[in-house]
């Protein structure tokens, strides 16, 4: 039996001599939330492209529900079930939030290679557009091209287009930065809300948010892994005071 | 193009014949369409052509007998066929005329045969033309392929040169010309000990392969190149100092290019159905004649061009009114014009033409072309032609 | 075949090369600084032949039209640039490559209504008109001439670029555009300078290739593609790249039609083929 | 993202109607033109399902479309096999090479996709330039037109072929209409968007794109064929570059990503190049200045315009892909 969705063993990166990551492991259990935190520069957002494929390890092992993926690249850890949101909005800009839940419903349905139905009119992917629409918020604004939507609305999409892969293993890249308080509670709903069959890595500045819906947290500093501990346990922590709240207080 | 007005006005005509005049078929005019590229890189062929042809009619004071639609083939097969199809199903023209390159001839090929309208090929030299699909709806004025080429075998192997490199684009042309001419010396006891094919329009720079012919060690270098090729080619030959001389088709040197080849044409000798300095009363009357008209020195094509016409009105003359008599009239055609005595052969079609052999000679300050020998009456072999 | 043989065609392959660095050079700066696809710059390369032939024979002196051929393609390259290439800067490759692909069409008949449609020549400098006795070997003294002037060119490009202030600004935007601007550096009007350079190579390309090569209507479109691969292959942008690109293709073509003459044709493409599948950005891709 | 609009659906049988009237009641060569542009706005829909959805401007559509030609002449004129099947054959040629030559240029974009597609193009034309059995550039001919007796039909008449060239439009058009709205169309479309991010949600982008010129060949190579039937003779002169970049010119002309473009960019170009070589030889020129004017004019091209205008209008928002001059270099 499979105890971990993902097990991450001495994981290393570094661009020409510069350590990104060093030695890092991790082991996150199927269903978890699992928050990583850490000051600018800590490495997290290597950690994702490191999970998601995007960046190739220097060393180390990946393992997602048992499987070794490290040697797959990004397009089969997303069928593998791999699903990421980015900090910079990374949508299609000229289309609209419909046809952006389409093209991520389709891929995820195995419809994005059939060559003579019409999308639109798949009972399965308008299914998932709606569902995700709602999860997301997003009911209202789906016909709206993305390059005049709201930011908002624009990182509720780009945390809905991850969804509507129903992965396995979720990474969201600081869902929520640069959103006022009002659409921080919304994404705090949103996460509550997600399913526990979907097993969640956050990388958030936001403290009330992070400590809201960690089960486990993990604090990164120059790519290593200083800290690992429940809210609680993180929130007592002298070192993670020093290098994270000391530095990094003033969070978004 | 100098003579656009001329073809504004015969298009304007044209407009105004299909409009208004439509049942005039009847009457003893005949309907000419002329099928040449005025655009793309053989244009300068199409004008001069049209020039030749169209001096022709006007000299004889024939031009009200002679209706002319003019039509452009660009250089694209597809689009001469379609022109050809239109001069034919559209204008009904009684004969028509032109057709510069072999491509384009080879796609108009099977359409002229089974329209039987009448095609007198003014430029396109084909083989194949006059030989496995000669059509008797088809009549060849300018050359083939094979018969400017295979006199220069004989002539430079009767002449002492004992081997030959050889040079040519490395299209279908450049292949015939040059498997004639490789026959004909091999024949007559000489030997090719080199042979290149060079990218067709893409090469610029000749000097590799000139270094290789000479290397070659060859007693000369026979080549065909026509054109802006042709003038690079010759240019080329000359600032590189080559010892080893050089022999060619006649368009290599022809009078249209030689002044922008400059003196490394000199001594590039060569063979060709038309000279301009050829010594006779016809050719000077026709000198004169173009001269008068255009200002310029006629070419080969121009003079292609003119002898399309005078076969036409001989043909004519001869009794053809419509396709089907000018179609069995115009393989019958002879008589001495500017390049001298011609006739078509009536077992090909094709024409049968003396071939002259030519010196390029610098004369008070300005090139012009020394005959040395006269091929006469060359007439290609029946290539599996069944008419 | 013999070490003079070899020598000759070296010759051959260097003085290839550098017409196609004049002419490549010019579009990769272009390329570099303005992030702009000029197909255009090989009708300005005919138009230097052109305009070339047209000067000597008005004043009768190759050097005349040397000197004189560039600036009035410089002139037209102005003209351009403040009807056109300025504005279309933003507009994105796709455009740029539609809107100088149109000018092909219009410098393609201005050319033929201006001097006609048969070939023309242009007759060298008497003072170059022999050969030259260089490593053993006869060699045209023109050829050599155009080889030592692509030689001329590459290093006081480099000079330039490596020692002038100038060249420091150039290199700075190319690099950085928005950080140049910042550093106080008229942008526009660098832009403008290095487009009007760019057309005066171009100009200088097709004036020096005009003993050599003649001038056809079709000289622009033929001799693009080949600038475009050098440039493509090199790496868009590049200055480095262009130098490798040209002498490259040079080479190559010279050496494949020397000893592969049947596949000379595919050569390059199949070159160029083969360098972008293995590196898609080019050899030496610009940095910027 | 590609739909099947009102506008576009009226607009489509509008210029059909206007070309079957044309050839039915114009002169002889109006026939010609017919068939010249049904040839040029099949190949020109191929060419807009790659540039206008998938961002892929290839140079090399002209020799996607010689390559059916040249396998259905091959069959059909040189080996002697029946003439559908011979059609089958050069459509499937096209296919596997417009396939390959995706596969292998998957990876470029821009400028750069454009040169790899020139030189794959430009290696196929020279490769059948050079073919001393196909005849080099001179072409053969021989090439003979379907039968289609038993159902009636004569296809020798030009009048007959020229419908049934205006079906094969028709078809091609909707065949493409229909693979655009499907999943693997709206991928496609997606991926010319943001490809990173389609990669990130699993889908192969490189095989997609590969997977859309071939379908992109085939429509082209349905072009081949009847270019190949029409003049009966086949040459190289159709894969040359410039075939593509006068396809490219149509599209353009039209509006790009629109389908419907192609077909009135077709029209247009080839009754313009008509009308005007009438009165001079330079309309290369004139070309080139339309050229120049639709990218100034905001580059939507006449029917992208005209659609514009028509949204505004009705200030319906529908989601039509737009041009997209903003492809990375």
């Amino acid at each position: 039996m499979v105890t971990t969705m993902l097990e991450v063993k001495s994981l290393s990166k570094d661009f020409g001599g510069l350590q990104v990551i060093h030695d890092l492991s991790l082991s996150v259990t199927p269903g978890e939330r699992r928050v990583i935190l850490g000051p600018n520069g800590a490495g997290k957002t290597t950690l994702f492209h490191l999970l998601a494929g995007t960046l190739k390890p220097s060393n180390g092992e990946i393992f997602l529900d048992g499987q070794p993926i490290s040697t797959y690249d990004a397009v089969k850890r997303a069928r593998l079930g791999i699903a990421r949101s980015y900090q910079k909005n990374n949508l299609f800009e000229t289309l609209t939030i419909r046809e952006n839940l389409m093209l991520a419903a389709a891929a995820a349905l195995g419809k994005s290679t059939h060559m003579f139905k019409d999308t639109s009119k798949h009972a399965d992917i308008r299914q998932r557009i709606d569902e995700i629409a709602e999860q997301v918020f997003l009911e209202d604004q789906l016909d709206q091209t993305v390059a005049t939507a709201s930011y908002g609305n624009r990182r509720q999409l780009e945390v809905g287009l991850a969804l509507a892969t129903r992965p396995k293993l979720l990474l969201m890249d600081e869902p929520t930065s640069g959103v006022g308080p009002n659409m921080i509670d919304r994404f705090h709903r949103l996460l509550e809300q997600l399913p526990r069959d979907i097993t969640v890595l956050i990388i958030e500045h936001d403290m009330d948010l992070a400590f809201g819906v960690a089960d486990l947290i993990t604090v990164l500093n120059f790519g290593e892994k200083v800290f690992e501990g429940t809210p609680t346990d993180t929130r007592g922590n002298a070192t993670v005071r020093d290098i994270y709240l000391g530095t990094g207080g003033d969070h978004a | 193009m100098k003579n656009i007005a001329t073809k504004l006005a015969l298009v304007t005509g044209l407009c105004l014949n299909l409009g208004f005049t439509m049942i005039s078929t009847a009457s003893a005019e005949t309907k000419v369409g002329l099928l040449l590229p005025y655009t793309g890189t053989y244009a300068s062929l199409g004008n001069a052509i049209t020039e030749g042809f169209e001096l022709a009619i006007e000299e004889a004071g024939r031009t009200e007998e002679f209706t002319i639609v003019i039509e452009d083939t660009e250089m694209k097969p597809p689009v001469g066929l379609a022109k050809a199809r239109k001069l034919v199903y559209q204008d009904e023209v009684d004969v028509i005329a032109g057709v510069v390159s072999s491509g384009v001839l080879g796609a108009m090929r099977d359409f002229i045969h089974q329209s039987q309208v009448p095609l007198i090929v003014a430029n396109a030299g084909n083989n194949l033309a006059t030989g496995e699909n000669c059509s008797p709806y088809i009549v060849r004025v300018s050359f083939s392929n094979g018969q400017i080429n295979r006199p220069m075998g004989t002539w430079l192997s009767e002449n002492g040169v004992k081997t030959i490199y050889t040079l040519a684009p490395d299209y279908a042309a450049g292949h015939q010309m040059i498997d004639a001419f490789t026959e004909a010396f091999t024949a007559a006891g000489g030997e090719v000990i080199g042979s290149e094919f060079t990218p067709f329009g893409q090469t610029k720079d000749f000097g590799p392969y000139l270094t290789n012919a000479q290397a070659s060690g060859a007693d000369g270098i026979f080549v065909f190149y026509a054109g802006g090729e042709a003038i690079n080619f010759v240019k080329q030959y000359g600032s590189f100092n080559i010892k080893t001389p050089l022999y060619g088709s006649g368009f290599l040197t022809s009078p249209l290019y030689v002044e922008a080849e400059g003196d490394a044409a000199i001594g590039v000798r060569a063979s060709l159905h038309y000279i301009p300095t050829l010594d006779t009363a016809e050719n000077k009357a026709f000198i004169k004649a173009f001269q008068a008209k255009y200002n310029t020195m006629p070419s080969e094509y121009a003079v292609q061009g003119y002898d399309a016409a005078l076969a036409l009105m001989a043909a004519v003359d001869n009794g053809g009114v419509d396709r089907a008599t000018l179609a069995s009239q115009l393989p019958h055609v002879s008589y001495v014009g500017p390049r001298g005595p011609l006739e078509i052969d009536p077992a090909t079609n094709n024409i049968v033409q003396n071939i002259y052999i030519y010196d390029t000679v610098m004369e008070n300050g300005a090139l012009t072309q020394k005959i040395i020998d006269t091929v006469p009456a060359v007439r290609d072999d029946v290539a599996g032609c069944q008419m | 075949m013999d070490l003079s043989f070899w020598i000759l065609q070296f010759l051959n392959a260097m003085q290839y090369s550098m017409l196609l660095f004049l002419l490549s050079i010019g579009l990769t700066v272009i390329f570099g600084l303005l992030h702009f696809v000029n197909l255009a710059h090989a009708s300005l390369y005919m138009m230097g032949a052109y305009i070339g032939i047209s000067v000597a024979a008005m004043t009768g002196s190759f050097w005349a039209a040397f000197f004189l051929a560039p600036m009035f393609v410089t002139l037209i390259g102005a003209v351009l640039y403040f009807t056109l290439i300025d504005r279309m800067r933003t507009a994105g490759p796709m455009n740029q490559v539609l809107v100088t692909f149109g000018l092909i069409f219009v410098f393609l008949d201005l050319v033929r209504m201006g001097w006609g449609d048969i070939a023309l020549g242009l007759d060298g400098p008497a003072s170059l008109s022999g050969t030259t006795r260089l490593l053993g070997v006869d060699y045209p003294a023109y050829r050599l001439f155009i080889i030592a002037l692509g030689l001329g060119v590459m290093a006081t490009m480099w000079l330039v670029l490596a020692r002038t202030q100038i060249g420091a600004m150039i290199r700075a935007s190319v690099e950085n555009t928005n950080m140049a601007a910042a550093l106080g550096i008229n942008v526009s009007k660098l832009f403008f300078l290095v487009f009007c350079f760019g057309c005066a190579l171009a100009g200088l390309a097709g004036v020096a290739a005009a003993p050599i090569l003649s001038a056809t209507t079709t000289m622009g479109i033929t001799i693009l593609i080949p600038t475009l691969i050098v440039v493509v292959i090199g790496g868009l942008g590049s200055l480095e790249g262009a130098i490798v690109g040209s002498v490259i293709i040079g080479f190559m073509e010279t050496f494949g039609a020397v000893m592969i003459p049947s596949f000379s044709a595919v050569l390059t493409y199949a070159l160029l083929a083969v360098v972008l599948i293995w590196r898609p950005q080019g050899l030496i891709p610009a940095r910027g | 993202m590609f739909y099947q609009t009102k506008l576009r659906s009226i607009t489509l049988i509008a210029a059909l109607i206007f070309l079957a009237c044309y050839a039915s009641f114009g002169s002889y060569f109006a026939r010609e033109i017919v068939v010249e542009i049904i040839i040029l706005a099949i190949l020109a829909i191929s060419l807009d399902l790659c540039a206008g959805f998938g961002g892929m401007v290839s140079l090399c559509h002209g020799a996607m479309m010689g390559v059916a030609a040249y396998g259905f002449a091959i069959m059909s004129a040189k080996l002697g096999w029946p003439l559908f099947p011979s059609a089958l054959i050069g459509l499937f040629a096209a296919v596997v090479f417009s396939g390959l030559v995706g596969w292998v240029t998957s990876r470029t974009n821009g400028i750069f996709f454009i040169m790899a597609t020139l030189a794959f193009g430009q290696m196929a034309y020279t490769f059948f330039f050079k073919s001393r059995w196909l005849g080099g550039d001179d072409g053969f001919g021989g090439i003979s037109r379907f039968d289609l007796s038993m159902i009636g039909l004569e296809t020798n008449d030009s009048l007959v072929f020229t419908y049934i060239g205006l079906v094969i439009l028709l078809l091609a058009y909707g065949l493409t209409a229909i693979v655009m709205r499907s999943g693997f169309g709206r991928t496609l479309s997606g991926i010319h968007v943001n490809e990173d991010r389609m990669k990130a949600l699993g889908v192969n982008t490189a095989a997609h794109r590969a997977k859309a010129m071939a379908f992109s060949g085939f429509i082209a190579g349905l072009a081949g064929i009847i270019a190949a039937q029409h003049t009966l003779y086949i040459s190289p002169e159709l894969l040359i570059w410039t075939t593509s970049g006068e396809a490219l010119i149509v599209v353009i002309l039209g509006g790009l990503g629109t389908l419907v473009g192609p077909i009135i960019g077709a029209i247009l170009l080839v009754l313009m190049k008509h009308e005007i070589s009438n009165y001079t030889d330079y309309w290369h020129a004139f070309i080139g200045l339309v050229l120049i004017f639709t990218v100034l004019a905001g580059g939507r091209g006449v029917f992208g315009q005209i659609e514009y205008w028509f949204n505004k209008l009705t200030q319906k928002h529908q989601s039509t892909t737009k041009p997209h001059g903003d492809d990375h270099a």
